[in-house]
């Protein structure tokens, strides 16, 4: 019955073959790391191509397209060009360490994809604690740009590297918080359960600020703008990876690339329903064309945000996420946690998998959400005019459309 | 499986590296490296028990959670005191914070 | 033999991973020019010579960041088992979480009081 | 008694990340290394509680040691960096504190691998049981009032007490 080798069936296949069934067991899982960590090799080139196209385009620039069609190419002749460009090591850097970090900074982002699920039948590994690998391997993160920074043996860098540490380690915060949604409504870790949990509803209406906050700590973890303090270049002359040059230097920038795609393929996966789509039961390929699609929403969202706000202030920055996303973040937590039990009291709670028994529970929690949402502007909005009245008691400003007029200063 | 005497013993070594560190290191950052191998070294015998004695009793797990408190507690109030020594008396040689010695 | 497989894809997923930003690397070393000079070596501080040691010193600051992150991180990831039971539970549940939670508030609230998470 | 399989060659490798990596952090100058070492030896323990079908806590041992606390650690060698090398790093007494551990590591050897102290269980070919608890069972004994409630409770009050703490140790305050 198996006449084709596939990966799905690659152990059956080589235990036919008279493989010992250890080598066989070794070989497919070898065969499937290798599929699930080319797949992030090859996207990374395209999205460098839609990176500038679309940074271009906002900016009224054509960008690449001398390279290929339409500059396809662009990102391979960048690759040779790096390859070709002389790797300079500074002195008094710590050799070892030094090269590590690159390695380091491209495998962590490589290492995520393991437990995104593409399809219903095609994951890495659908690990117990999936969403929890996410936050661990991420979390490593840190280490490279401490060790980059550090070994560097160059005071910019181990400034921006500090800097970008704090940054990273408070935005943590808001990430993992926001994660605790999705695995208290789904009661699951495991990514593939996760997916299947959005079958009638995903998670992005039943959980709206979490997804916003996710969205926005990962924006500021993978260091894009408006939390691109980590390469201000007219600030700190590019952080924590100054003194890197070729392709050391690439594996940095390839692995940030990769790394703001993947978030936005983890926020597809965990708010947006994943792989689900019509008719991707009968035909799991589909998940991959559903996945790509949400992901692209979120990541060309990201991209078209990143080419036009300005950058924040380290302070603000600072500010914004402990005095803003990490309360609204465990008043969220708190508040969704009471609504799930006050559903489940009064017996709203989805008893069936199909989209109107989980109705009820959504339309709560999405109100309860949208309290919450309000109650941050209002408060917003309060602070905003205290401010604004200080700051006029201050600097008083003269009003060009009611200009003083000699009669009127006798008012 | 790897029988349990082996992660024991694995433990065991870790720990008493970790002592070994504590107590011969001159450096207090250094000591508390030492304090957390033997934290770790634990929690190693914590679980491993848990797995091959009692895998139904939820006991081994919690008490390595809290372990994990306890660590990251020690590290954070540990390291401040060193910063707050070095600011004060510019070393964090042990040696050199001794005026309750005596 | 499914959760081992699961986790041996884990080992040889992180067994592998390290080779693919290697091997590039490993070729640019191959392929590029390698003449180095002092003055190509030297420090990158926008064209100024160095000044004293790397290691700066730094503020307390960052460390008072670490160490709210790290009391922080520690909570969540015990929520992370009470999330995950969550639906299991029932009211009393939701209380110890809620206490949970208001010691994690208290210790936030706290500093900011007393301006520790301003960045000075 | 000890079959070359796979799990078999992953505990070796994660031995011997624990314990190079702990070796490494007792004897190495330079306190950065000494961290990256100590990471070293988080992550072979970490790959432990994975081969001991922890994954939480293998979770929480790469995101609270190695995610967090070796960043402290960084941070606090960094505040203190005049102090990094130092051209003695054993105090006087580091030959007789080598003993001690040593005989120590063989006290716990001998406890751990032979018969001294009554019936020694670690070493019985006792059935492993297949089935064990989930993390599921760890969040409900976590809130259960016949459990651990108060152990979480206190933990947490713990946590902040520490951070409270620590932010007045640290912290500068010439106001």
């Amino acid at each position: 019955m198996n006449d084709v080798c596939s990966i799905n069936n690659l152990t059956q296949c080589l235990l036919d073959g008279g493989v010992s069934p250890d080598l066989a067991n070794l070989l497919t899982i070898l065969g499937g790391v290798v599929l699930v960590a080319t797949v992030p090799l090859v996207t990374v080139i395209f999205l460098i191509w839609i990176e500038r196209k679309i940074a271009a385009r906002v900016q009224d620039r054509l960008g690449p397209n001398r390279v290929g069609p339409f500059g396809l190419l662009q990102s391979v002749a960048d690759a040779v060009k790096m390859l070709t460009k002389e790797d300079i090591t500074p002195m008094g850097a710590d050799k070892f360490i030094y090269n590590l970090a690159p390695i380091i900074a491209f495998a962590t982002v490589v290492l995520i994809w393991a437990i995104i699920p593409f399809t219903p039948l095609h994951i890495g590994a659908d690990l117990s604690i999936g969403i929890l690998y996410f936050v661990a391997v991420a979390s490593i993160g840190t280490v490279k740009i401490m060790i980059a920074g550090w070994s560097s043996n160059n005071k910019y860098a181990l400034l921006g590297a500090f800097r970008t540490i704090a940054q990273l380690l408070s935005y943590e915060v808001p990430l993992v918080l926001s994660l605790l949604i999705p695995v208290m409504i789904a009661g699951t870790l495991g990514m593939q359960d996760m997916v299947r949990a959005q079958g009638s509803m995903w998670f992005v209406f039943m959980a709206p600020v979490a997804a916003v906050m996710f969205f926005i700590a990962n924006l500021a973890e993978t260091g894009r703008a408006p939390f691109d303090l980590l390469e201000a270049e007219s600030e700190i002359i590019a952080g924590y990876n100054i003194e890197y040059s070729g392709f050391k230097w690439g594996m940095f920038m390839a692995g940030e690339f990769m790394h703001a795609f993947t978030a936005a393929l983890l926020a597809a996966v965990i708010f947006l329903g994943g792989w689900w789509g019509p008719f991707v039961e009968q035909v799991p390929a589909l998940g991959f064309v559903y996945l790509g699609l949400k992901t692209a929403v979120v990541y060309i969202f990201g991209l078209i945000l990143r080419s036009t706000v300005p950058r924040v202030r380290i302070d603000q920055l600072m500010a914004l996420n402990w005095k803003w996303l990490v309360p609204i973040s465990v008043a969220n937590v708190l508040i969704t946690a009471l609504l799930l039990k006050v559903v489940d009291a009064i017996g709203l709670a989805p008893q069936s998998g199909d989209f109107f028994a989980h109705l009820p529970q959504t339309l709560v929690l999405l109100v309860g959400n949208l309290v919450l949402m309000f109650g941050v502007a209002t408060v917003l909005r309060n602070r905003g005019r205290a401010q604004r009245l200080v700051d006029e008691a201050a600097h008083p400003v003269e009003h060009e459309d009611a200009p003083v007029v000699a009669g009127a200063v006798g008012h | 499986m790897v029988p349990l005497w082996m992660f024991l013993a694995v433990a065991a070594g870790v720990f008493c590296i970790g002592a070994y560190g504590v107590l011969s290191r001159r450096n207090a950052v250094a000591i508390l490296m030492g304090v957390e191998l033997m934290l770790n070294a634990v929690n190693i015998n914590l679980i491993a028990f848990w797995r091959y004695v009692e895998p139904l009793n939820m006991a081994g797990q919690a008490f390595a959670a809290f372990v994990f408190v306890i660590a990251a507690a020690e590290a954070a109030v540990g390291l401040a005191i060193i910063i707050s020594v070095y600011r004060s008396r510019r070393s964090v040689i042990v040696e050199d914070v001794d005026m309750l010695k005596w | 033999m499914a959760v081992v497989n699961e986790w041996a894809f884990i080992g040889v997923f992180f067994a592998i991973a390290w080779v693919f930003p290697f091997v590039p690397i490993l070729g640019a070393r191959l392929l590029a020019p390698h003449k180095p000079n002092a003055i190509k070596q030297s420090t990158y501080e926008c064209g100024v010579e160095t000044v004293g040691d790397t290691w700066v010193q730094f503020k307390v600051q960052y460390y008072i960041y670490g160490l709210i992150f790290l009391v922080f991180d520690v909570e969540i990831v015990f929520l992370f088992p009470w999330a995950l039971a969550y639906s299991q539970l029932d009211f009393f549940g939701f209380f110890a979480g809620l206490v949970f939670v208001f010691f994690l508030f208290d210790a936030l609230v706290y500093a900011w009081r007393k301006d520790a998470l301003e960045w000075v | 008694m000890f079959e070359l399989n796979a799990q078999s060659i992953a505990f070796i490798v994660f031995a011997l990340f624990s314990l190079g990596g702990a070796l490494g952090v007792v004897t190495t100058r330079n306190l950065i290394h000494a961290t990256l070492y100590l990471i070293l030896s988080l992550f072979g323990a970490a790959g432990f509680f994975v081969l001991l079908s922890a994954p939480f806590m293998a979770a929480v041992q790469v995101l609270v040691y190695i995610g967090a606390i070796a960043i402290l650690i960084v941070f606090a060698v960094m505040l203190t960096r005049s102090m990094t090398r130092l051209s003695d790093i054993y105090n006087s007494q580091w030959l007789l504190s080598a003993i001690v551990a040593g005989l120590l590591f063989v006290l716990l050897l001998v406890g751990v691998i032979l018969p001294v102290w009554g019936v020694n269980g670690t070493q019985a070919g006792r059935e492993v049981s297949s089935i064990v608890t989930t993390t599921v069972d760890l969040g409900k004994a976590l809130v259960d009032q016949n459990q651990y409630v108060l152990p979480f409770e206190v933990a947490s009050l713990l946590l902040t007490a520490a951070m409270i703490g620590a932010i007045v140790v640290a912290r500068d305050d010439k106001e």
